[in-house]
């Protein structure tokens, strides 16, 4: 009996594992082919007449040689992404509505985990640390932040969002509106009342600045070296971490049965003995806390935030969740992915097939006309259920 | 048979969602001015059959022919406009809109003001508007509704939402009216009062009236042709004494334990029945 | 139906009781108005462009103090929206005690603004917009400190044709100011013979991998940024840690000791890294380190860009506003105000010598291009200069 | 036992609806309000004071003739007096009036259809680039660096071809309506939210990027000068004649434009005013609400819910189009900066603080807004700054005002403010402050066919006010 207990929970560890390097890896060569075969196109084109004269290589040879680098920033981006999707979807699958405020939830990890760095640093603790222990501040960092955004969610549920549980759909999301709007200005408030500016900078400490050469690719011209950062590395490691803690949560567990069948019908849950408000709590924790991890690995990743940070990852972590299915975990990760793909390969290539007219400004543009696209014709999503859609 | 008898002709329709069949060749004819009544267990598939009549679905398979016309697949706004309406089991009103709101919105399809029409206030349309009004107090009156025209729908008591609503399907001028369980949580005696109605609206407006009831009192009494549907199929058609005494009828319902006895319980209006059929 | 009668009147009644302390302006009050966004996104360099203002005010109001007046700051936020902008311009022509407008950071804002400015003959006095458009349209009202974008754009050019380089990315973070220097770069650098491989511009402020990309294999020898410090440091931090070893080179927007805080050492990394300003380092006007020294006693942060501009700008205006009390021997009239601006002759800015011309623009402005010389923010002010470069802006 | 407040603010209100007192009340707050507002140009309380007395010719109850009266006293002659004194309040009004339109326009669609649209700032910007386009050099300037124009570039319309393109403005608008609309039909709810958001950030984003390969918009440079229609001597002469006493000094042309554009503006919103009340009220105005209540059900009375639905959006769209027409004239500069999803969520803010579904309340919402963002706030800040230059402090805990730091102007925190109110809003009174009601009609009383049938049960319920928010069936199918 124990034995199958333990091998479900090492299925429920390794079946994700596995889907998501299905997942990177099938989107990873979707995209690549898809790239290729437009360069195989633009093959005598004007573009590639520029690439020759300016980097004195072929649009193919330039393709394959971006493609590497361009593959590990869309998958960073893209586990990023799907963390923060997750909040989205938890709530989403939970209550069928769209927390418009996790952007902002976000936001405050970010902040709390940065601050909480700063603090480390300006103590002289975060330069003296060894290897080891930066990782060790980054955990302390990443759990403080996820204390911190889940417990704001569970907070801002409590006081925004419960009391209009019952109201027409509309209501909670005018709600969740107001939240974000209210949450931004109030980051901005603390933040700018202690120095009087309300960005942060991420403290230099570690190993994370590092870059590991992977290969080089030898082209016509210079050879193409491949790196990834270590902080890459880092965000891929503890974004996986997070999904699949998540998912053997969701799945594996009693509370995550639990939130299952709130999902499924409220009323039936809570005829069953269940605590609905209880998990809907703990939905918002959860979520939350993911959130504000993905916070603290963005502003890892990207060194500056500020209380708008959240808004274009935000909207972005939404499509890739209404991309992929919303409601359901896999979906907010295979959109992720996709997203981040998307977004790596358009600004990549894209200012560079069409000769520099149409740049890479339009990737969000891309992103948000996929989002259109997905809505309109496949509202389900990549994985979803035939159900979402409800008025 | 000439089409003019027969208002409506449904023939081998199929309705499936996913791997159900919700509805299996389902072939039934009614002739015009009758009460026509669909029984069955739940989840036997009227309710979808009468979403395929009314165009909230579409049928997979088969033919609908309204007075001789095919109508299947047609969304439910055209079905509306060929003079079919109907009320819903869980009353729809549009809560937030006045009583008298409320009909006239089912008086959509018979006005003909334009958008410029409105935005000019032309005479046109305040005549319209002013027949349309007078035309839903007369509803109003004619399904027993008094000094609630400027009420919000959703304040009435249950059984003036439902004759609101009833009032509201009668607003489009329909020849069929197609009632979804119009008698459900009414008591015996606000049921005797529907069962009127429904005559009047039969007798004095001559619509032919298609009704879906579980209260077997009301469907013997009142129908003068039955359909038994069970697991999506016709199992049985025929007057109420016919039904009543039919075995596959009776194994469909007592199979299962159905509510309302069939048998011995509606004797007293078989008999009835069977003597209105001889008058 | 009824409460909601009562609601509405109610607001307006305790919306009437808190403003009830804002009355008529005592007499003798004079008042110089800010306009810059003191909220929302670019409410950081708003704030700076107030409190630097404020700043000049608290220091140097003492000649017209000495003459009986009381100078006041009026601080109104045009949260980066034309919109609000104008209401703000319109409310401060209607203030008979303002005399003077220090202001707008956004372009976009300035110029519908400016418009009423120029219809009650106020004076406004800009510390940052450089669009070409502000001063083209020939106000009598309308002046700035700053250079223009076109100029800025081509000493940028000139400074990397005179370093031998060969070839340039160019990006600005789709602002107008970003963008029409960085427009104003490309075209002078194609004429110098410098290479532009590319020219992009990004609302981005975190994550440039993707841009990244197809500029490294480009592999330029400078990558020029028209924006300002927060986007293009990220930026440089970012290129530098996927092994760009280049030079980077930027705008007067880069001018915070903040961008250091930012960028780090990577900013000394490779060729180094380069900025062009009007606001001379420490070294050459004595003035701009106490000002950086009493902005930080006072506001507890390091000025941001335009803020030093800012307190020139208010400098400016009070001195003006003193000729021509001094002339008038009464509280002068905003006409008055108006031409003792275009009146002043070699003014010590903290920012350089102000001197303008009939459109507005400084006559000739020094440019200095300074080099980033530590990764320590504390050492901003130390940056060496590199190059100085006069030049008169087109007319 | 003492009278509620309630209690006693009905009694004052049953005071100000008898006999003639809603007459004198009015006129004499209005008079009062005015005279005050010109002895003070600048007090805020004494514009308050006006704005009130002149939102009581709405409230309290009065012939209509005389509320038309009053309006068009306040509307056409006490407020150009009063702006041509002090510009501010006439600008004050003119973005009350462009608000207030745009709300309305809003309001069709997430009032009226409860379709909730994010991105309407959009089509604000479809009119402004419209008039921005075509009523400066910009069509000549296809190939040039954005943001320069060689000297002597001549304009590409004359400028009164400005009226003609406030026409223009709402069919282009329009059209863009139906082609959003067009796909969106398919998406109900919050993913119909979601799908406007998007919606609003491409059109931004795309004028910011369209510098290029063609330059169409000037990117972020935004399009300036942008011509406003033409304005003769004789009409401000004109002007000066009747009003100069008024007023107490000559008014010039530039100062004039104010006026116009307050007129024009004005004009505009009476236009949209009416046409949102007949539309509110008739049969497509209550299929409207039939969409909105219960979609199928709508459906099934006849309705063509896309057809109505697309509808919605094309007349939401319209009026924004127009006033952004009006917006490019007279501020003679657009960039892509004004059309955010802050303006779109503001707009929003306003019909849902007024009363989503109600057209007085959207006007209300749109008012209250606009003062607290343009007045109330900046005043607040502007006070603030003051005490920090005086020398006053509180005494009790002895705090210094020169010592509260900047950082906590009210000013800032315009989205603080409204993303409370929302909260708030939706909470205690999500049906706003002035709550959409249905219209009363006179009912004539037929006499019942018969009458044995009416049972006392159908005597009304107590009337309670539903959310007019959609109200989505959770049991979707039949």
């Amino acid at each position: 009996m124990r034995k199958i207990l333990a091998s479900e929970a090492l299925r429920e560890i390794l079946l994700p594992l596995g889907r998501m390097a299905l997942f990177v890896v099938g989107a990873g060569a979707l995209f690549s082919a898809i790239m290729f075969a437009l360069a195989f196109l633009a093959q005598g084109s004007g573009a590639d007449k520029l690439l020759l004269e300016t980097h004195k290589m072929g649009i193919l040879e330039y393709t394959l040689g971006q493609l590497p680098q361009v593959l590990i920033d869309g998958m960073t981006l893209g586990f990023v992404y799907a963390a923060i999707a997750l909040g989205y979807t938890m709530v989403y699958g939970v209550l069928e509505f769209i927390n418009f405020a996790h952007s902002e939830i976000f936001a405050i990890g970010a902040f709390v985990g940065v601050e909480f760095l700063i603090f480390m640093d300006r103590l002289g603790v975060l330069a003296a640390a060894g290897p080891l222990g930066s990782y060790m501040y980054l955990v302390l960092a990443l759990a403080v932040a996820m204390i911190a955004s889940g417990s704001v969610a569970v907070l801002m549920e409590r006081t925004a969002y419960r009391p209009l549980r019952n109201s027409p759909r509309l209501v909670p999301l005018i709600s969740a509106i107001g939240v974000s709007f209210a949450l931004q200005d109030v980051i901005r408030m603390v933040e700018s009342l202690t120095t009087g500016q309300f960005y942060r900078v991420i403290p230099t400490f570690g190993n994370f600045d590092e870059r590991v050469a992977l290969f080089s690719i030898p082209t016509g011209g210079a050879p193409i070296a491949v790196n990834i950062q270590v902080k890459s590395i880092v965000v891929i490691v503890a974004a996986v971490l997070m999904l699949v803690a998540l998912n053997y949560i969701v799945n594996a567990t009693k509370i995550g049965k639990a939130i299952r069948s709130v999902a499924q019908d409220r009323t039936t849950a809570a005829l069953m003995g269940i605590g609905v408000n209880g998990i809907i709590s703990f939905t918002f924790l959860i979520g939350g806390a993911l959130g504000g991890a993905a916070g603290v690995l963005y502003a890892l990743k990207f060194t500056r935030i500020d209380p708008f940070v959240g808004f274009m990852p935000g909207m972005k972590a939404f499509t890739a969740a209404v991309l992929g299915g919303i409601g359901n975990l896999t979906g907010a990760l295979l959109g992720g992915i996709c997203l981040g793909m998307l977004e790596s390969f358009a600004g990549a290539y894209l200012g560079t097939f069409t000769m520099g007219r149409f740049g890479s400004e339009y990737k969000d543009i891309f992103a948000f006309l996929i989002l259109i696209i997905v809505i309109i014709f496949k509202p389900s999503g990549l994985l979803g259920e035939q159900v979402s859609q409800k008025a | 048979m000439s089409e003019s008898t027969h208002v409506l002709q449904a023939t081998g329709v199929v309705k499936r969602f996913g791997g159900l069949t919700a509805v299996n060749k389902v072939d039934f004819s009614m002739e015009k001015g009758r009460i026509f009544s669909i029984i069955g267990p739940n989840g036997a598939g009227k309710t979808t059959f009468f979403n395929t009549i009314s165009g909230l679905y579409k049928p997979e398979e088969g033919r609908i022919l309204f007075e001789g016309r095919a109508i299947q697949g047609l969304p439910p706004e055209k079905i509306t406009l060929r003079h079919i309406a109907r009320t819903f089991q869980n009353i729809r009103l549009f809560g937030g809109m006045t009583v008298l709101e409320n009909i006239l919105v089912g008086a959509y399809t018979r006005l003909s003001q334009t958008a410029i029409d409105t935005v000019l206030r032309t005479r046109r349309f305040k005549e319209e508007e002013a027949r349309a009004e007078k035309r839903a107090e007369e509803l109003m009156a004619y399904v027993g509704l008094r000094n609630v025209g400027n009420e919000l729908a959703s304040s009435l008591p249950y059984g003036g939402q439902r004759r609101v609503e009833i009032a509201r399907a009668l607003a489009s001028e329909p020849t069929l009216l197609l009632l979804d369980e119009p008698t459900a949580g009414m008591n015996p005696a606000e049921s005797e009062d529907a069962m009127h109605l429904f005559r009047r609206i039969r007798d004095e407006l001559g619509i032919t009236i298609l009704l879906i009831e579980h209260d077997m009192k009301v469907v013997m009494s009142i129908s003068e042709r039955i359909s038994v549907m069970d697991h999506g199929e016709k199992i049985a058609e025929g007057s109420p004494r016919e039904i009543a005494s039919n075995p596959s009828v009776i194994e469909a319902y007592l199979g299962r334990g159905a509510t309302g006895g069939i048998g011995a319980g509606s004797a007293a209006h078989v008999d009835k029945l069977a003597k209105e059929d001889a008058s | 139906m009824r409460r909601s009668i009562l609601l509405f009147p109610a607001i307006l009644a305790v919306a009437g009781l808190v403003l009830a302390g804002c009355g008529a302006p005592a007499p003798k009050v004079i008042k110089i108005a800010t306009q810059s966004p003191l909220s929302g996104g670019m409410s950081a360099v708003g704030t700076d462009i107030k409190n630097g203002a404020q700043l000049a005010i608290e220091q140097l109001s003492g000649p017209l103090t000495k003459l009986g007046y009381k100078v006041e700051l009026a601080p109104f936020d045009d949260q980066g929206n034309p919109d609000t902008g104008v209401a703000n311009a319109k409310s401060i022509v209607a203030d008979p005690a303002v005399l003077a407008v220090v202001g707008h950071y956004n372009s976009g804002v300035q110029i519908p603004s400016s418009e009423e400015y120029h219809s009650a003959n106020l004076v406004n006095i800009s510390p940052a917009n450089t669009n070409p458009k502000v001063t083209e349209r020939g106000y009598e009202e309308v002046n700035r400190i700053c250079g223009r974008d076109d100029v800025q754009g081509a000493v940028g050019a000139q400074f990397a044709a005179s370093k031998g380089l060969k070839s340039a990315y160019v990006l600005h973070d789709k602002t107008a100011y970003g963008q029409g220097i960085a427009e104003y770069f490309k075209r002078q650098a194609e004429q110098l013979g410098i290479k532009v491989l590319g020219f992009e511009g990004t609302e981005e402020k975190a994550n440039f991998d993707s841009i990244l990309s197809p500029i490294l294999s480009a592999k330029p020898e400078v990558i020029y940024f028209g924006g300002m410090f927060d986007q293009a440091a990220v930026l440089y931090k970012q290129a530098r840690q996927k092994g760009y070893l280049g030079m980077y080179l930027s705008d007067d927007g880069f001018d915070a000791s903040d961008a250091a805080k930012i960028g780090g050492d990577s900013l000394l990394q490779g060729a180094g890294t380069y900025f062009s300003t009007v606001s001379g380092p420490a070294s050459v006007y004595p003035g701009t380190a106490k000002f950086v020294a009493d902005f930080k006693a006072k506001f507890g942060s390091e000025p941001q860009p335009f803020a030093a501009q800012a307190f020139d700008c208010a400098a400016i205006a009070l001195k003006a506003i003193e000729t021509a009390a001094v002339a008038a021997k009464k509280l002068p009239a905003r006409a008055d105000v108006t031409k003792a601006v275009r009146a002043l002759k070699d003014f010590p800015g903290i920012t350089g010598p102000v001197n303008f011309n009939n459109k507005g623009d400084l006559v000739k402005a020094k440019y200095f291009i300074i080099q980033v010389s530590s990764g320590d923010p504390a050492q901003w002010s130390a940056n060496k200069i590199d190059q100085t470069l006069e030049i008169a802006p087109p007319q | 036992m003492k009278p509620t407040l309630r209690e006693r603010l009905g009694v004052l209100l049953a005071f100000c609806n008898k006999g003639r007192n809603p007459y004198w009340l009015t006129g004499g707050l209005i008079i009062l309000g005015f005279v005050l507002v010109y002895l003070s140009p600048r007090s805020i309380p004494a514009f308050l004071l006006f704005v009130g007395g002149s939102s009581l010719a709405y409230f309290l109850e009065m012939k209509k003739p005389a509320r038309l009266a009053f309006a068009v006293l306040v509307a056409i002659v006490l407020v150009p007096i009063l702006g041509a004194r002090n510009i501010f309040y006439l600008e004050v009004i003119f973005q009350i009036a462009v608000f207030s339109a745009l709300a309305l326009g809003l309001n069709i669609v997430v009032g009226f259809s409860g379709l909730l649209n994010f991105g309407y700032m959009a089509f604000y910007a479809v009119g402004a680039y419209l008039w921005g386009f075509f009523g400066s050099q910009q069509p000549f300037l296809l190939h040039e660096i954005p943001g320069t124009a060689p000297p002597g570039t001549p304009f590409f319309l004359a400028p009164d071809w400005f009226y003609l393109f406030i026409f223009l403005g709402i069919i282009v608008a329009a059209i863009v309506g139906l082609i959003l609309g067009l796909p969106v039909l398919r998406v109900r709810g919050d993913y119909l939210a979601v799908i406007t958001l998007a919606f609003g950030e491409i059109v931004r984003q795309l004028l910011n990027n369209l510098d290029k390969p063609l330059n169409l918009t000037n990117g972020p440079q935004g399009i300036s000068p942008i011509q406003k229609p033409t304005l003769t001597p004789e009409v401000v002469a004109f002007f000066n004649q009747i009003f100069e006493p008024l007023v107490g000094r000559p008014v010039t042309a530039n100062q004039f434009y104010n006026i116009l554009f307050y007129l024009i503006a004005v004009a505009v919103v009476i236009f949209v005013i009416i046409i949102t009340f007949r539309l509110d009220d008739s049969r497509i105005g209550r299929a409207w609400t039939a969409i909105r209540e219960d979609e199928l059900a709508a459906s099934a009375m006849g309705i063509p819910a896309n057809k109505l639905k697309l509808g919605a959006f094309a007349v939401g769209a319209s009026f924004a189009g127009a006033m952004g027409v009006l917006f490019a004239a007279s501020r003679t500069f657009i960039s892509p900066e004004s059309f955010t999803f802050l303006a779109s969520v503001n707009v929003l803010t306003m019909v849902i603080l007024g009363g989503i579904g109600s057209i007085p309340g959207v006007i209300v919402g749109a008012v209250v807004v606009t003062i607290l963002n343009l007045q109330v706030l900046q005043s607040i800040s502007l006070w603030l700054a003051q005490l920090r230059q005086s020398d006053a402090f509180i005494p009790i805990i002895n705090f210094h005002w020169k010592d509260l730091s900047n950082q906590l102007d009210p000013s800032k925190y315009q989205r603080l403010v409204f993303g409370i109110i929302l909260v708030l809003m939706m909470i205690y009174r999500p049906a706003g402050i002035l709550p959409a009601g249905r219209r009363q009609r006179e009912l004539e009383h037929v006499d019942s066919v018969i009458d044995d049938e009416v049972d006392s049960s159908i005597a009304p319920g107590a009337a309670s006010s539903s959310g007019a928010v959609s109200k989505g069936k959770e049991d979707d199918h039949v």
